[in-house]
C-alpha cells in the first residue's frame, strides 16, 4: 500500500506557471504579427480591419463552440446586434468611438441573453435549428425595421467622431486598424483570463458532461446563459468596430451566412483554444482574398478545395496540426 | 430518533412498468449501508431517485428533516446528498487536481466566478492537496484523467465527492470494473471515509460489501425483501430465491 | 373553405417536393450520422442532368430523371470513396468543415462549366397543364410532386422495415461492430444508404425543380430550409420527415397567405415553438 | 502566426509584381461586382459590358492606356465593399471607381470619395438616395422609381382600374410599390392591396390565392432578378391568374433576357417596362450586343447590366479625356454633367444637377421570336425619363 500522506507536497513542476508563459508568448505573438500586419500591407489596412472585427466573432464563437460545446449557425445575429446597436446610436448623435464599442458590446450581450435564453433549451441538431431560427428572425427584424436600420440599402451616414478627438477614421484606415488591433488585444487576454478562471473551467467541464456538473451541485443553465452574454459581448464589440470602420451596417451582419462562415473558420483554426479562432479567420479570409483577386469569378472553388485539404490533413483544425507538430502543444485544440 | 436520511414509500413507473415499489429506507448519521441485488433489481434508478435525476411517481425523499422530494439533482447536491457514478464520469482532459479544485470550488459557491483565478488560493489547494493525498492521487495529480489508470478514476470519483462535503453519499459500484490489483486501494479510501458520514453503497462485490458494510438492504425486482446485517443475507430464503431466480449459480452471493 | 381547401393543396405539393429532397438528407445525418450540407449540391448535379438531357438533347421526362438519378450517384461514387468515407465517424463539425468545402466545389465548377443562368428542366405536356380537381385548377405537375411523394415515403417505409437490407441497415446504425461481428458488410451497407440518400436528392432535385430552380447557387440558397425541416421532423425519420414537411409547409403556405409581410417572421416563430415543444424533433430518437 | 501572414505577405507581394510593371501611363479602372456567388450573373454582365466598349472603342484614351481591375463581391456586404474600395485606391492605385450592384455596397463607398479623389461610376445600383451621398458617384443604370413610374399610365390606359400591389420585401421592392401607387392613382386607378413577400419565398401560390380573392383586374409585381421571378411568373399561370385575364405589370428586371428561357412560355404576353431590351433595334445595340455577346460567352446570358457597364466605360472614357489622365475626381465628374450621347439603349444624358442618367423608358411585351425563343419586345416609348425618386425630393 503506498497512499502518500497528505502532507507531501506534489512533485510535477508548476503547470500554472508554464501556461502563462506560454499565454504571454502568444499575446505578443498576436501583437508581433498585427503590427507585421500594419507595416506589410499599408494598403490593405480596410481588409485587415475586417479581419479583426470578423476575428472577434469568431472569439466570440469559440467560447460558445470551443469551451460549452454549443453548435451555433446563429451568431451573426450577436455580431449584427453590436453593429446595428453601434449604428444606430453613431446616427443618433453618440459618436465617440469607444462609447460606440460599449454600446456594441451591450447590444451583442443583449441578443446574447436572448439567444442564449431559447437556445439552451434544446440540444444538438434541434439546437442547431434553434440558432439558425434565431437569426433569421434578427434578419426579418432588422430588415423590417427599416426605418431605424435603414433595411435592405443599409444604416448609411455614419460619422464617428476622431479616437480621443484626434485620429481620424479614414480613407487609409490607420487608426481604424490600430484601434481593432488594441481592442483585439485586449479582449484577448481578457478572454484569456475568462476561459483560465473557475467559471471558464465549469464550462469546459459542462461541454464534457453536464451529469457530472449537476452532481457536483452546479446549475448548467446559468453558467451557458452567462457565456452565451459575455460571447455576445465580444461578438458585438466586433460588430462595432465593423461599424464604425466601415460607416455602413447592412443586413449581411445578421445573416446566416455570416454566422457559417464564422463557424467555418472557427473549426478551421481549430475549437476550444482561442489561438485556432484567430488562425482560422486570417488563413480563411486571408486566402479568400487573395484567390478571389487572383480570379475574381471563379476562386470559390479553391476555397472549398482548402477546406477539404484541412479536413483531410488537420481533421482537428490548423492549431490541432501545430499541437501536433510541436508535442508540448497548448490547450488541447478540437474535440 | 438520530435519523440522518430517508427515503418513504418510493415509487416509480415507467408506462405500467414499476421499476421502483414503496421503498422505505432510513440512515443515520455514520450508516454503513450497502444495497445489493441481482442486475435488473433497479439499483441505479433507486439511486437515481434519490438524487434526484429522475423523479418519482409517488414518494418521499427527507434529509435531515427537510422533505427534498421537489428539488432537482442540483439543490439536493447542495443541501448535502452526493453521488458517484457506476461509471465513471470525468472531463477526460482536465487533472485530478483540476476536478477536485473545480470542486471545493463550487460548494464554496466561487465556481461560476470570472474575475478570479482558478489556482492560486492557498487555502483551496491545501484542501485539494488534502483529499488527492488521502485517496493517494498526488502523483497523478497533474496528469490528465484520460491517461490515469482506471482504479485512480474510480478514487477521484470519491474525492470529487468527499470534496463536495456531503452528509449522505451515494457510492454506485466504486469498484465496478477496477482490476482485482486495484481493489485494495478502493477498499482502504472507504475505510478512510469520514465517520459521521451517512453512506449507502451499491456494490456487486461481496467481499467489498462484507468489509464494508454494518447493515444490508437487497433489492429485487424494484422492492425491498431484506434488510439486516450482512451475515445474516446469504442464509435469508427470499434473497436466494431472487439470486437463484436469476442466475444458474448463487456465487455472488455465496 | 375553398380558399382553406385550396391553400392546403398547394402547402401540400410544397411540402411533398421538399420531403423528397430532404428525405435523403434526414437518412443520412440519422442513420450515417454523417451532416451532408453538400446534400443539395447533388440535387443540384441532378438538376443539370435532368436539365441537359430534356432541353438539350430532347429526351422524355422520364428518360431525363432516371438519367440524372443514375448520374448523380455515379458522381457521387468517387466522392463518397475518396472525401465522405474519411469522415464517417468524425465530430460533426469536421463534417461540415469538408462537406461545406464540397459545395463550394461544386458551385464553383458549376458555374465554370455551365455559367450562373438558370436552368429548366421541361415538363411534358401532360404535366405542363392546369387540371381543374374541382374547386380550383391546379398543375399537374404538382399532382405529379405528391405522387411521387407518397411513392417515395412508403417506398422507403418498407425498405426500411420490411427487407433483409433494412435489417441490415438498422443493425449496423444500432452497433457497426457488432454488425460486422454478425457478417454484415457494413462498408457495403454504408455504400448502399449513400447511394439511395443520393439518388433521393437527385429524385428530389429534379421533381421539385418548378420549387427551388436550378441554378449554381442552389445547395447554399436552400440549405437552411433543408436543414431546418430535418430537424423539426427528427433526423433519420420517415414519418418525422412526412409530419415535418407538411406542417413546415402548411404553416410556411398559411403564413404567407395570411400576412405575406410577416410570412418568414411566422415560419421561424413556429420552428421555434416546434423545437421547444419538440426538442427531438417529431419523431426523433432518444439520445 | 506571424509566419502565416509573411506566406500572404508573399502572395500578395507576387500579385503585386505582376501587376506593377505596367506603364506609368496606364490609368486603372477598379470596378467592384457580384462576381461569384448568388449574382455571379449580373458581375458577368458587367464584365461584359466594359469588355465590349473596350473592343469597340480601343484601350486607349488620349494616349493613355485604360486597365480595369476587377473585385468581387458576392453579395450585399459593406464592409467588404468598403475594404475592396480602399484597397483599390490605396494599393492599386485606381483612379475610377465603378461596378457597384448593391445599394449598400454603394453606400459603403461614397464616404471615401472625396479623400480618395476618385469619382464612382455606379453600373447599377437603383436606389435613389445614394446620390445625394456624394457629388462624385454618376450613375448610368436606373433607379427603380424611373423605370416603374410609367407602369402607372400603361395601366389605367389598359383598362385596368383595380389593382394589387406585390414586390419583394425590400429596399428595391419598398421603392418600387411606392413609385407605382404614386404613378397608378394619379392615372385615376385605385391599388386595392399591397403585398410584401419576404425575399426567400420560394412557393407563391398563397400569394397568387391572394391576388384571386382581392377582385383586383391586375397585378403589379417587382422582384429581384434571378430564381424567385421563375416561381412567381409560374405560379400566376399554374393558378389560373393568366387565364382568368388578370392582367400583370412589372419592371423589367422580372423579364430580365437571362431569365426568359428559364420563363419559356408562360412569359408570353408579361408587360414590363424597362431602360433596355437586348432586342432594342439600332445601330449602336447591333454592335453592342454583338461584342457583349461575345464577350459573355453565350448569347442567353447578356442581361440589362450590361448596358450600365458599357454606358459606364463610356463616361470613364470621358472623364480620363477630359482630365487628360490627371487625377482630379470633381474636375472628371464636372466634364459629364450634361453629357449626352447615343447608348445602346438609346438616347440618354448625364442629368447635370443629380448626376443620374436620363433615358427612354420602355414598354415591352414577351412575344415569341421567329426562332422560337421569347424576347422582349418595345411596344411604346416614353422619352427621356428623369429618376422621379430624385425629383420628389
Amino acid at each position: 500500500m503506498q497512499v502518500i500522506a497528505p502532507s507531501e507536497k506534489l512533485v510535477a513542476p508548476s503547470h500554472t506557471g508554464a501556461q502563462i508563459g506560454r499565454d504571454v508568448a502568444g499575446v505578443l505573438l498576436i501583437i508581433a504579427a498585427g503590427l507585421a500586419g500594419y507595416w506589410l500591407f499599408p494598403d490593405n489596412l480596410a481588409l485587415l480591419t475586417r479581419v479583426i472585427a470578423v476575428a472577434l466573432m469568431v472569439l466570440s464563437l469559440d467560447l460558445i463552440v470551443g469551451y460549452c460545446g454549443i453548435a451555433t449557425l446563429g451568431h451573426a445575429a450577436l455580431f449584427g446586434a453590436g453593429a446595428y446597436a453601434a449604428g444606430i446610436a453613431c446616427v443618433n448623435g453618440v459618436t465617440e468611438p469607444l462609447t460606440l464599442i460599449v454600446i456594441g458590446a451591450v447590444g451583442g450581450a443583449a441578443a446574447g441573453l436572448v439567444m442564449g435564453t431559447i437556445m439552451l433549451r434544446a440540444h444538438g441538431l434541434p439546437q442547431l435549428v434553434l440558432s439558425i431560427a434565431i437569426v433569421q428572425l434578427f434578419h426579418e427584424a432588422a430588415n423590417k425595421a427599416s426605418a431605424y436600420t435603414g433595411g435592405s440599402d443599409g444604416l448609411s451616414g455614419l460619422m464617428p467622431s476622431p479616437l480621443f478627438g484626434v485620429f481620424e477614421f479614414d480613407l487609409w484606415g490607420q487608426t481604424a486598424y490600430l484601434f481593432g488591433l488594441i481592442l483585439l488585444v485586449f479582449v484577448f487576454i481578457v478572454l484569456k483570463f475568462v476561459v483560465s478562471s473557475p467559471f471558464g473551467m465549469l464550462c469546459r467541464g459542462i461541454k464534457e458532461d453536464q451529469v457530472r456538473i449537476r452532481a457536483m451541485g452546479a446549475f448548467v443553465f446559468p453558467v451557458l446563459l452567462k457565456m452565451f452574454v459575455i460571447s455576445g459581448a465580444v461578438a458585438g464589440m466586433g460588430g462595432a468596430l465593423a461599424a464604425i470602420s466601415t460607416q455602413v451596417v447592412g443586413l449581411d451582419s445578421v445573416s446566416f451566412e455570416l454566422s457559417a462562415n464564422a463557424l467555418v473558420m472557427l473549426v478551421l483554426g481549430g475549437l476550444g483554444t482561442l489561438y485556432g479562432a484567430l488562425v482560422g479567420t486570417v488563413i480563411f479570409m486571408g486566402f479568400e482574398h487573395v484567390v478571389s483577386s487572383i480570379n475574381p469569378f471563379h476562386w470559390m472553388t479553391m476555397v472549398g478545395a482548402l477546406l477539404i485539404a484541412v479536413v483531410l490533413a488537420a481533421p482537428k483544425g490548423l492549431s490541432g496540426l501545430t499541437d501536433r507538430l510541436f508535442a508540448s502543444g497548448r490547450a488541447k485544440g478540437g474535440r | 430518533m438520530s435519523e440522518l436520511f430517508r427515503v418513504e414509500g418510493l415509487t416509480k413507473s415507467f408506462g405500467g412498468l414499476a421499476v421502483s415499489r414503496n421503498i422505505s429506507l432510513a440512515m443515520p448519521a455514520g450508516e454503513r449501508l450497502a444495497l445489493i441485488g441481482p442486475n435488473g433489481a433497479g439499483k441505479t434508478t433507486f439511486v437515481n431517485l434519490v438524487t434526484g435525476q429522475i423523479k418519482p411517481s409517488a414518494g418521499r425523499v427527507v434529509l435531515n428533516g427537510d422533505d427534498v422530494t421537489d428539488l432537482g439533482a442540483v439543490r439536493r447536491v447542495r443541501k448535502g446528498l452526493v453521488r458517484t457514478f457506476q461509471v465513471t464520469r470525468l472531463f477526460s482532459d482536465m487533472t485530478p487536481e483540476e476536478h477536485v479544485t473545480l470542486t471545493v470550488l463550487q460548494r464554496e459557491g466561487r465556481a461560476s466566478r470570472i474575475l478570479s483565478r482558478f489556482t492560486g488560493d492557498s487555502t483551496v489547494a491545501d484542501e485539494v492537496h488534502g483529499l488527492l493525498g488521502a485517496l493517494g492521487l498526488v502523483e497523478v495529480a497533474r496528469r490528465k484523467v484520460g491517461e490515469i489508470a482506471y482504479g485512480q478514476q474510480r478514487l477521484l470519483e470519491i474525492a470529487i465527492a468527499l470534496a463536495l462535503k456531503p452528509k449522505v453519499l451515494l457510492l454506485d459500484e466504486p469498484a465496478a470494473g477496477v482490476p482485482s490489483s486495484e481493489t485494495p486501494r478502493i477498499e482502504q479510501a472507504l475505510e478512510r471515509l469520514p465517520p459521521s458520514l451517512a453512506v449507502l453503497m451499491i456494490e456487486h462485490d461481496m467481499d467489498l460489501v462484507f468489509r464494508f458494510a454494518k447493515r444490508v438492504v437487497v433489492l429485487a425486482a424494484g422492492e425491498i425483501i431484506f434488510e439486516g446485517l450482512p451475515f445474516e443475507v446469504a442464509a435469508n430464503d427470499k434473497v436466494r430465491e431472487a439470486y437463484l431466480g436469476n442466475y444458474a449459480n448463487a456465487r455472488s452471493v455465496a | 373553405m375553398q380558399t382553406i381547401l385550396s391553400i392546403g393543396l398547394d402547402a401540400f405539393a410544397y411540402g411533398m417536393a421538399l420531403f423528397i429532397i430532404c428525405i435523403g438528407l434526414s437518412l443520412t445525418m440519422g442513420l450515417m450520422r454523417v451532416v451532408n450540407l453538400a446534400h443539395g449540391a447533388f440535387a443540384m448535379i441532378a438538376g443539370y442532368i435532368a436539365s441537359y438531357a430534356a432541353r438539350d438533347l430532347g429526351m422524355g421526362y422520364a428518360i431525363a430523371i432516371a438519367l440524372a438519378i443514375l448520374g448523380t450517384i455515379v458522381i457521387s461514387i468517387p466522392l463518397e470513396r475518396l472525401l465522405f468515407r474519411r469522415i464517417y465517424g468524425s465530430p460533426e463539425l469536421t463534417q461540415v468543415l469538408m462537406t461545406i468545402g464540397i459545395t463550394f466545389c461544386v458551385i464553383g465548377i458549376t458555374n465554370y462549366f455551365f455559367g450562373p443562368t438558370l436552368k429548366t428542366i421541361p415538363l411534358p405536356e401532360a404535366l405542363a397543364q392546369p387540371v381543374d380537381v374541382g374547386f380550383r385548377t391546379i398543375s399537374a405537375h404538382r399532382l405529379f410532386v405528391i405522387a411521387c411523394g407518397v411513392v417515395v415515403a412508403t417506398g422507403l417505409w418498407f425498405l426500411i422495415e420490411k427487407t433483409a437490407f433494412g435489417i441490415k441497415l438498422r443493425a449496423t446504425v444500432d452497433n457497426a461492430a457488432m454488425a460486422d461481428a454478425l457478417g454484415v458488410r457494413t462498408q457495403v451497407v454504408y455504400a448502399v444508404s449513400f447511394a439511395i440518400a443520393i439518388g433521393l436528392a437527385a429524385l428530389g432535385g429534379v421533381v421539385g425543380a418548378e420549387f427551388l430552380p436550378i441554378e449554381p447557387y442552389y445547395a447554399l440558397r436552400y440549405m437552411v430550409t433543408f436543414l431546418v425541416v430535418v430537424s423539426v421532423g427528427g433526423a433519420g425519420s420517415i414519418p418525422g420527415a412526412v409530419v415535418a414537411c407538411i406542417v413546415l409547409g402548411a404553416i410556411d403556405t398559411t403564413g404567407r397567405y395570411l400576412m405575406p409581410e410577416f410570412g418568414n417572421f411566422f415560419f421561424y416563430a413556429a420552428v421555434i415553438g416546434i423545437v421547444c415543444v419538440f426538442p427531438r424533433g417529431f419523431f426523433g430518437r432518444a439520445q | 502566426m506571424s509566419s502565416v501572414k509573411k506566406l500572404l505577405g508573399a502572395a500578395v507581394g507576387a500579385l503585386l509584381a505582376g501587376t506593377a510593371s505596367v506603364a506609368a501611363d496606364t490609368i486603372k479602372v477598379g470596378v467592384i461586382g457580384p462576381f461569384s456567388g448568388p449574382f455571379a450573373l449580373q458581375g458577368k454582365n458587367f464584365q461584359a459590358g466594359v469588355e465590349a466598349y473596350m473592343a469597340l472603342n480601343g484601350k486607349t484614351v488620349k494616349g493613355h492606356t485604360v486597365e480595369v481591375v476587377y473585385r468581387d463581391l458576392p453579395a450585399a456586404n459593406p464592409a467588404q465593399s468598403r475594404a475592396l474600395a480602399q484597397e483599390l485606391i490605396v494599393k492599386d492605385k485606381v483612379q475610377y471607381l465603378g461596378g457597384v450592384y448593391f445599394t449598400p455596397d454603394a453606400l459603403a463607398i461614397t464616404p471615401l470619395l472625396k479623400q480618395a479623389n476618385a469619382p464612382l461610376v455606379i453600373f447599377n445600383a437603383a436606389t435613389s438616395a445614394i446620390m445625394t451621398q456624394s457629388p462624385l458617384v454618376v450613375r448610368t443604370s436606373f433607379t427603380t422609381a424611373q423605370t416603374t413610374t410609367p407602369l402607372g399610365k400603361i395601366a389605367v390606359d389598359r383598362g385596368v382600374k383595380k389593382i394589387i400591389s406585390a414586390v419583394s420585401d425590400y429596399g428595391p421592392g419598398v421603392d418600387a410599390e411606392a413609385a407605382f401607387k404614386k404613378a397608378f392613382e394619379a392615372a385615376g386607378g385605385q391599388v386595392v392591396e399591397a403585398i410584401r413577400m419576404p425575399l426567400n419565398t420560394n412557393d407563391f401560390s398563397p400569394i397568387m390565392q391572394r391576388v384571386r380573392s382581392s377582385g383586383a383586374e391586375g397585378v403589379f409585381a417587382f422582384l429581384p432578378s434571378g430564381p424567385t421571378t421563375l416561381g412567381f411568373v409560374k405560379a400566376f399561370n399554374d393558378t389560373g391568374l393568366k387565364q382568368a385575364g388578370i392582367k400583370f405589370f412589372a419592371p423589367g428586371d422580372l423579364t430580365q433576357e437571362s431569365d426568359l428561357p428559364a420563363l419559356g412560355d408562360g412569359a408570353l404576353g408579361l408587360l414590363t417596362t424597362f431602360h433596355y431590351a437586348v432586342s432594342h433595334e439600332s445601330p449602336e445595340n447591333k454592335r453592342f450586343v454583338e461584342a457583349a455577346t461575345k464577350a459573355i460567352g453565350s448569347p442567353e446570358q447578356l442581361s440589362f447590366p450590361s448596358v450600365g457597364a458599357y454606358d459606364g466605360m463610356h463616361v470613364i472614357y470621358k472623364m480620363i479625356e477630359a482630365t487628360d489622365g490627371k487625377q482630379d475626381a470633381q474636375k472628371a465628374v464636372d466634364a459629364v454633367k450634361g453629357l449626352a450621347w447615343t447608348s445602346p439603349r438609346g438616347p440618354v444624358s448625364i442629368d447635370a444637377e443629380t448626376r443620374h442618367i436620363t433615358e427612354n423608358i420602355y414598354l415591352r411585351e414577351v412575344v415569341k421570336g421567329p426562332d422560337g425563343k421569347t424576347f422582349n419586345k418595345e411596344i411604346e416609348t416614353f422619352p427621356n425619363q428623369k429618376d422621379p425618386g430624385l425629383a420628389s425630393q
